[in-house]
Order: C-alpha cells, then structure tokens, then sequence
C-alpha cells in the first residue's frame, strides 16, 4: 500500500498511523511528522510548489523505499500553502514485518523529501514580510548517505 | 519541435522576474538552458537579477532534475527555481 | 520531557504524539509502534516481566538516549501481559527542533529496549500451547551499531 | 551481610524449577552466581534441567545486569532468566 498525497488541507497522523497499523502482517509502524517552528520569530510559512512536478517526485522517492525495503505500507503527505506555527507540514508513516526497514525507510523518505520534492519555504512574520528560506548543504549530504 | 516553450518560476525567481509563467519562442534543441537564461536576462532587469547567480539556480525540463548545461532538446516547459527547502521543518 | 510507562493496559499513540507535537520549539516527531503478529499461527504473545528492574531499565534507556541527542520530548510504554494479535506492544515518541535527532534517538531507543529490557515473550496458540521465544543474536549486533 | 538470598525466576526458567521465586540461606560475598547454581542443581531435578545449559542463562543482582562469574556479594535479590525478546514484535 502506497498512499501519496500533496494537499493544501491538515491532516490527522493518528488516522495514518491507524491504517498502517491494521495491514495484515505488520509488526512495526514508524512514523515521522514535521511542524511550523517560530524560528526567528516566524507567524508562518508559506510553502510554494511545482504542481506539475510535485507529485510525480514525491512519488518516485516512494517508489525507491519501496523498492529498497520490503515495506507493507508507506504513506507520504505533504502540504503546500500557508501554513501557521505549530501546524503540520509533512507526514511520513512506513510499516513493515520487523521494526529495522520501517525505521529504515521512514528517515530515508524524509531525507530525500527534502531535496527531491519541488517545495519551497517563504518565512512569513505577523506584518507580512518575509524571505525566502535558503537551502542547506547540509540536507543534500544527510540524502547522500543513503546512496 | 515545439515552437513555444513554456517557462515556469518558483520563490525568488519568480518574485525578481514578477510573473510565475511565460512563453518564449523555442530557442532550438541545441540551445542549452544556461543560454537561454543568457538571452532572457539582456531582455529585462528582473530577468538579469533573477538569474545573476547561476550557483542558486536549479532547473527541471518537462519536469525532471536537469544540469543548467543541458540542452533544451523537444522540452515544451522549463522551470527555474532556487534549491528546494521541503521536508519538514525549517 | 521524558514520559515512560510499563503497563498491562492499552494506550493510544495519538494522544502520545499530539503531547509530543505540542512540546515548545518541537519541529520533528518521530515514533515507532510495535504490533503483535499471527506469526506461526499464534493468537497471542504472552510477556513476562521483571517488575523490580523493567521500569528502571526502561529509564536508563530513555536517559541514554536523551544524554545522547537533543531531545526536547521522548516517551515509551512498553505493555506486559497477554496481547492479542494485532494489539499493540511497545511505543516510542521522539520530539526534537530538528528531524534527525528525533528519527536517530526513535531507533536507537527500539534497538535498546529489544535487548536491555527485562521481557521474555512466549507465543501463545488458540489451545493455550506455547513456546518461549528465544532470543536473536542480531537484536544484540543491532544494539551494538550505537556503541 | 544478609543471611538470605532471594532467588527469582523468569521465563522458561520458572518453568523448569516451577516456581517464579525462592529464598535460600545466604552463600557468601565470595560464591559466584555459577558456583550457587550449581550447588541449587545438585538439590532439585527442576533446577538442575533450568540450568543445564548456562550460555542460555543470563543474571541480575539486585536488579543489575551481570555475568554469571559474578560473586554475589552482599546482594539481596538474584534474578536467573533467559536473554530477554522485549522490544517490539516477535
């Protein structure tokens, strides 16, 4: 089960986490949530995107864990738009027979997220200003050490 | 070969060239995308501030990662965009 | 915040994860789940304990771990008793600013609780037969990678 | 010094000597955690199958891990059981 979605509405980690725990089989969930920081004294972020492109990267990083690990289910939302302090941004859910390829898969997605997936984050304060967030290498070498 | 490309921006690109979208006359299979940011960038001041700084661009044709120094072949859309910054958090 | 329970009693790791995401500064939250599989037919797992040292092993895991990364928020419960298949074991919550600290302490604690918590599982079949499992030499060569 | 050691038992263990715990008279600082099973071997056929094969036996001495070289000490509490399977699935 590979459930992908790219959408500007919240979602509720306890009902992906619900549906990865009942596969048949599955012995061990992981998971991994992102959240607004207030960072710098940040009211929100707002989160630009490729519609055209998006979903067909975020659904070839699932395609290699799913090919890498032999995983029962991966779930990856990711959202996109304005988005408040201490609001959700990403979800990443991974299940598996034994607990190392959910583990395993779960930190792999979330690396290769953040330098795969066309996503780009604006920091937003109270009187609307704003700058775009600058890139860090230090995420393209976190990715790397998968390869 | 397409006679129109389509060019789509993303974050400070799009903000220093003050559209997310348009159309340009295809530049031809062998023009490479760096050329053709050349080009576009003697056309407008937004267009040479966006793309002043090679190092911080990146480049997707017909939606897929691609080299700055890749020809822009039959593409018919070319986005240029800083580095991604998803994930999760900043 | 570290919260650790060992209990004979369900629980529910969403409440678990909502308390985590609420942790101030919190902008990663990762967590593993361990559920009871059908494995050879069983219907249950029975887990015996040693009550006097479990909890404080449990602890020294968890202080492990928050000496180890910086966490602003880890919980674990760990259930004893008898489980049906498809309940749930075992769960660990990590929160921290950033992602990698949060997955990096998740599994590490799932690691350690494998082998330093005082638990021995026996399979549990409908006729109420069963078998101690025995344990892995690769739960202790898992451990060991954190060393 | 206690003049008694309480002995618990867990897992296939306490099956084998069928009971989870007892007390015996107190061995000694010195007596090793080997030398007192060896002696509780000679007592009881139970005790004697639980601990036949000591590389599947792991100990703790007042709820501390340790090897089964171990001298006792003035420990109160020893616990004999197998190499624990906690953790998560099976």
């Amino acid at each position: 089960m590979i459930r992908v979605t790219v959408q500007a509405q919240g979602f509720d980690p306890a009902a992906e986490l619900a549906a990865l725990e009942g596969l048949a089989g599955a012995g061990g969930i992981a998971s991994f949530t992102g959240i607004v920081r207030a960072d710098g004294g940040i009211s929100a972020l707002h989160l630009d995107h490729y519609p055209a492109m998006t979903l067909a990267q975020v659904e070839k990083v699932a395609a290699q864990a799913a090919a890498r690990w032999p995983l029962l289910g991966l779930t990856i939302i990711h959202r996109f738009g304005t988005l408040a302090v201490g609001e959700r941004i990403v979800f990443v859910g991974t299940a598996s027979v034994g607990r190392t390829p959910a583990l395993e898969a779960c930190a792999f997605l979330i690396d290769w997220l953040k330098v795969a997936a066309p996503f780009w984050k604006r920091e937003v304060h109270a009187d609307g200003s704003g700058d775009w967030v600058e890139a860090k290498a230090a995420d393209d070498a976190q990715a790397a050490r998968w390869s | 070969m397409a006679d129109r490309l389509t060019l789509v921006y993303f974050a400070w690109v799009r903000d220093r060239i003050g559209a997310g979208e348009e159309r340009v006359a295809h530049p031809g299979a062998a023009c490479t995308i760096s050329a053709l940011l050349d080009q576009l960038a003697e056309g407008s001041a937004g267009h040479a501030a966006a793309f002043a700084d090679r190092a911080r661009l990146r480049a997707a044709l017909d939606q897929d990662y691609v080299p700055l120094d890749t020809p822009i072949g039959t593409a018919r859309e070319l986005a240029i965009f800083p580095p991604v910054t998803g994930g999760d958090t900043q």
